[in-house]
C-alpha cells in the first residue's frame, strides 16, 4: 500500500498531469505494488503527514546548513597548501533501530564534514574520519546533532 | 555566466581525468569515476536548459542510474575478488 | 614518463572541450524551440502556438492543416523514431525481439543453473537498505519510459533495460534473491505471444500483419497513435524479463 | 534578463565551482578514502546547487530537477561508501598518516 502510494505520487510528478496519465499510473503503480508485495523498505502508517512536516521543516534546514559546512571544510583543506590532514577509521555507537532512520542517518554523516560512513552493523557504525580529535567525545562530534532529530522524525 | 560554469566543469573533469589515468590503484580510478559521473549529471542539465529540452532531465537520470549501477557492481567485484 | 603521457591526453580533453564551447550557442541565442517537432515532444500543440509558429516564419495561417493535420491522421506519434520503429517497420521490430529472445535462451542453455551464486561477503547495510527504497521507483521510472515511448525518446528497449537494471540491483545487494526462471520465462513469452496476437487481429481487421486498427486520436496525448503504446508495452515487460533471466543465468551455478 | 535567470545562472557558477573542488580534491588527497570524501561531499552539493539553478531559472524544468536532487542525494553517499568498504575489504593501504583504525581488516562477516 505504502508502495503504491509513493509510485503514484513519483508518476505524477514525472508526467503532465491529465485524467489518462491518472489512470495509466494507478495501473502502473498497482502492478508495482504488486510485484513488491514483500521486498520493500518503503513502509509507513498514517503519521506520514505529521513525520514530512517535521522532516522538512526541521531536518533538512540543519541538513543543508551541515553540508555547506562541510563544502567549506573541504575546500579549505584542499586550498591549503600544507594539506591538514589527520584520518582515521573510528566506531560509533547508535541508539536508532528502525533501517530507513539508519540509512538517513548514514547517508547525513556522510555528507557533513569530514567523515564517511564504510559499514553499518547491528548498532554501530564504522567512520572514516579525516581529523581525529579526540576518541572519547566522538559520537557527539559526528552523529549527535542528527541522532535526536532523526529519533524524533522516524521513530 | 554560463561559460565560467563550463570553464569551472571542464578544470574538475580534467582534474579527476589525470587522477583516472595516474591512480595507482583500481579503486582511485572508480572513485575518480564516479565524482566525472556526477559532475556530468549538473552538465547534461545545464546543457537542457540551454537548449531548452526537458527531456534531456530524463536523460540525466538515465545517466545518473547507469553510474550508480557501474560504481555498485565494479566495487562488488573488488570486494568479492580480495 | 606516465604523467607526461596523463598530462598530454589531458591536455587532448581540454582541446576537447574548448571547441565545445563554440559550438554551445550563448544563453538564450537558441532557435531550437521554435520547431515543431519540439512544440510536439513539449505537448504544446495547440491551435494558437501553430499559428504563432507559422507567423514567425512568415508563412499564411492556412496551411496550418499541412503541419499539423496529416500527421495527426496517419499515425499521431509524437516521436518520429517510434512511428518506424513500432508502426512502419513493426515487423522488423519483432524480429529483433526474436533475436534477443534466442541470445537469451542460448545464454540460459549454456549457463542456466537452479542455485544461486553467493559473493560470501554481505553487502553494505546503507545499500541494502537503499536498495529496497530504490528498487521500486526505478522499475516505475521504467514503466514511464516504455509507456511514453511515443511522445519521447525511448521506448521498449530502454525501458526493458531499466528493469533489468534494478534486477541487477537486487541481486547485488541481497545475498538471498533468486529470481525465477518460471516467472521471467512466463512474462517474456505471453508478452511476445501478446505481440503476435496484435499483429493477428490488425491482420483480421484492416488486411495486413499488425495493422494499426485503433483510432490514432490527437498528437501528444498519452492515449494516442493507435496500437503503438501497446506494443511498446509488451516490448518493454518482454525485454526486461529477457534481460533479468539472463542476468539470473550469469548468476546461478549449477547443482 | 529577470531576478529568477540571474538567481539560476548564480546557483550555477557557485556548483560550478564546488565541482572544480572536487576535482582539486581527487588530485591532492594522499589516499582513496580521503579523495572519496573529498569528491563526494563537493560533487553532491555541486548537483544540488547547479540542478537548483536549472530549476530556478526555467520553471517547467522545476519538479525534474527536484527529482534529480532527491535521486543524487539518495544514490552518491551509497556509491562512495560501498566503494570505500569494498577497497577496504580489498587491501587497499591507507595513507601512512592515518592513525586510528578500529575497523580492524573488516570485522564483517
Amino acid at each position: 500500500m505504502s508502495v503504491f502510494i509513493t509510485a503514484l505520487v513519483l508518476w505524477l510528478l514525472l508526467t503532465n498531469f491529465s485524467y489518462s496519465e491518472l489512470i495509466v499510473g494507478i495501473l502502473v503503480s498497482i502492478a508495482v505494488a504488486g510485484v513488491f508485495k514483500e521486498y520493500h523498505g518503503i513502509k509507513f502508517d498514517g503519521k506520514l503527514p505529521i513525520r514530512l512536516v517535521l522532516y522538512i521543516f526541521v531536518y533538512l534546514p540543519v541538513f543543508i546548513v551541515e553540508m555547506i559546512k562541510a563544502n567549506i571544510d573541504v575546500a579549505a583543506r584542499v586550498l591549503n597548501p600544507k594539506l591538514p590532514l589527520n584520518p582515521g577509521f573510528v566506531k560509533v555507537k547508535t541508539a536508532l533501530k528502525s533501517p530507513m532512520a539508519r540509512l538517513f542517518l548514514a547517508n547525513s554523516i556522510t555528507l557533513t564534514p569530514g567523515t564517511l560512513t564504510l559499514e553499518g552493523k547491528e548498532d554501530a557504525f564504522y567512520i572514516h574520519w579525516i581529523d581525529v580529535k579526540t576518541l572519547e567525545k566522538k559520537e557527539e562530534a559526528i552523529s549527535g546533532r542528527f541522532e535526536g532529530i532523526l529519533k524524533g522524525v522516524f521513530e | 555566466m554560463i561559460t565560467a560554469f563550463f570553464v569551472l566543469v571542464a578544470a574538475g573533469v580534467i582534474l579527476s581525468f589525470i587522477r583516472i589515468l595516474l591512480g595507482p590503484t583500481s579503486s582511485d580510478r572508480v572513485a575518480a569515476l564516479d565524482t566525472m559521473n556526477v559532475m556530468l549529471i549538473g552538465t547534461i542539465t545545464v546543457i537542457a536548459l540551454i537548449l531548452k529540452r526537458g527531456i534531456y532531465l530524463d536523460i540525466a537520470l538515465v545517466y545518473g542510474l547507469l553510474s550508480y549501477l557501474e560504481t555498485v557492481v565494479i566495487s562488488r567485484y573488488m570486494e568479492g575478488r580480495k | 614518463m606516465r604523467r607526461l603521457y596523463a598530462i598530454l591526453i589531458a591536455a587532448g580533453f581540454v582541446y576537447m572541450m574548448l571547441s565545445f564551447l563554440g559550438v554551445v550557442p550563448g544563453y538564450g541565442n537558441i532557435d531550437l524551440c521554435s520547431r515543431v517537432s519540439s512544440s510536439f515532444l513539449l505537448k504544446d500543440v495547440s491551435e494558437q502556438n501553430a499559428k504563432n509558429w507559422l507567423m514567425a516564419k512568415g508563412l499564411e495561417t492556412k496551411s496550418i492543416e499541412k503541419v499539423y493535420g496529416e500527421k495527426n491522421k496517419e499515425d499521431g506519434c509524437a516521436n518520429v523514431v517510434t512511428s518506424i520503429v513500432v508502426n512502419y517497420r513493426s515487423f522488423d521490430t519483432l524480429g529483433e525481439v526474436t533475436v534477443l529472445f534466442t541470445a537469451a535462451l542460448g545464454v540460459g542453455l549454456i549457463l542456466g543453473g537452479t542455485r544461486r551464486k553467493k559473493y560470501g561477503l554481505l553487502p553494505n547495510f546503507v545499500f541494502r537498505e537503499s536498495t529496497r527504497i530504490l528498487v521500486p521507483l526505478i522499475i516505475l521510472f521504467g514503466a514511464y519510459i516504455f509507456v511514453h515511448g511515443h511522445l519521447t525518446p525511448g521506448g521498449g528497449f530502454p525501458g526493458g533495460t531499466i528493469i533489468a537494471a534494478a534486477a541487477l540491483l537486487l541481486y547485488l545487494a541481497d545475498e538471498e534473491f533468486f529470481l525465477s526462471k518460471v516467472s521471467t520465462g512466463a512474462l517474456e513469452g505471453s508478452m511476445g505471444g501478446l505481440y503476435v496476437i496484435a499483429g493477428l487481429l490488425g491482420l483480421a481487421i484492416g488486411g495486413y500483419f499488425l495493422y494499426n486498427f485503433l483510432p490514432t486520436g490527437r498528437v501528444g496525448n498519452l492515449i494516442s497513435s493507435g496500437i503503438v503504446p501497446i506494443v511498446y508495452t509488451f516490448i518493454g515487460l518482454k525485454v526486461g524479463a529477457e534481460l533479468s533471466g539472463l542476468i539470473t543465468d550469469l548468476h546461478s551455478e549449477e547443482g | 534578463m529577470s531576478w529568477n535567470e540571474m538567481l539560476g545562472q548564480i546557483l550555477m557558477v557557485v556548483g560550478g565551482f564546488f565541482y572544480f573542488l572536487g576535482g582539486l580534491g581527487m588530485i591532492r588527497m594522499p589516499d582513496v578514502y580521503n579523495r572519496l570524501q573529498a569528491g563526494t561531499k563537493a560533487t553532491t552539493l555541486g548537483t544540488f546547487s547547479t540542478v537548483l539553478g536549472v530549476g530556478i531559472a526555467y520553471p517547467p524544468f522545476l519538479i525534474k530537477s527536484l527529482i534529480i536532487i532527491a535521486f543524487v542525494a539518495l544514490t552518491n553517499p551509497v556509491g562512495s561508501s560501498v566503494l570505500a568498504r569494498a577497497s577496504y575489504l580489498a587491501g587497499v593501504k591507507p595513507a601512512p598518516i592515518t592513525k586510528v583504525d578500529e575497523y580492524k581488516g573488516g570485522e564483517s562477516s
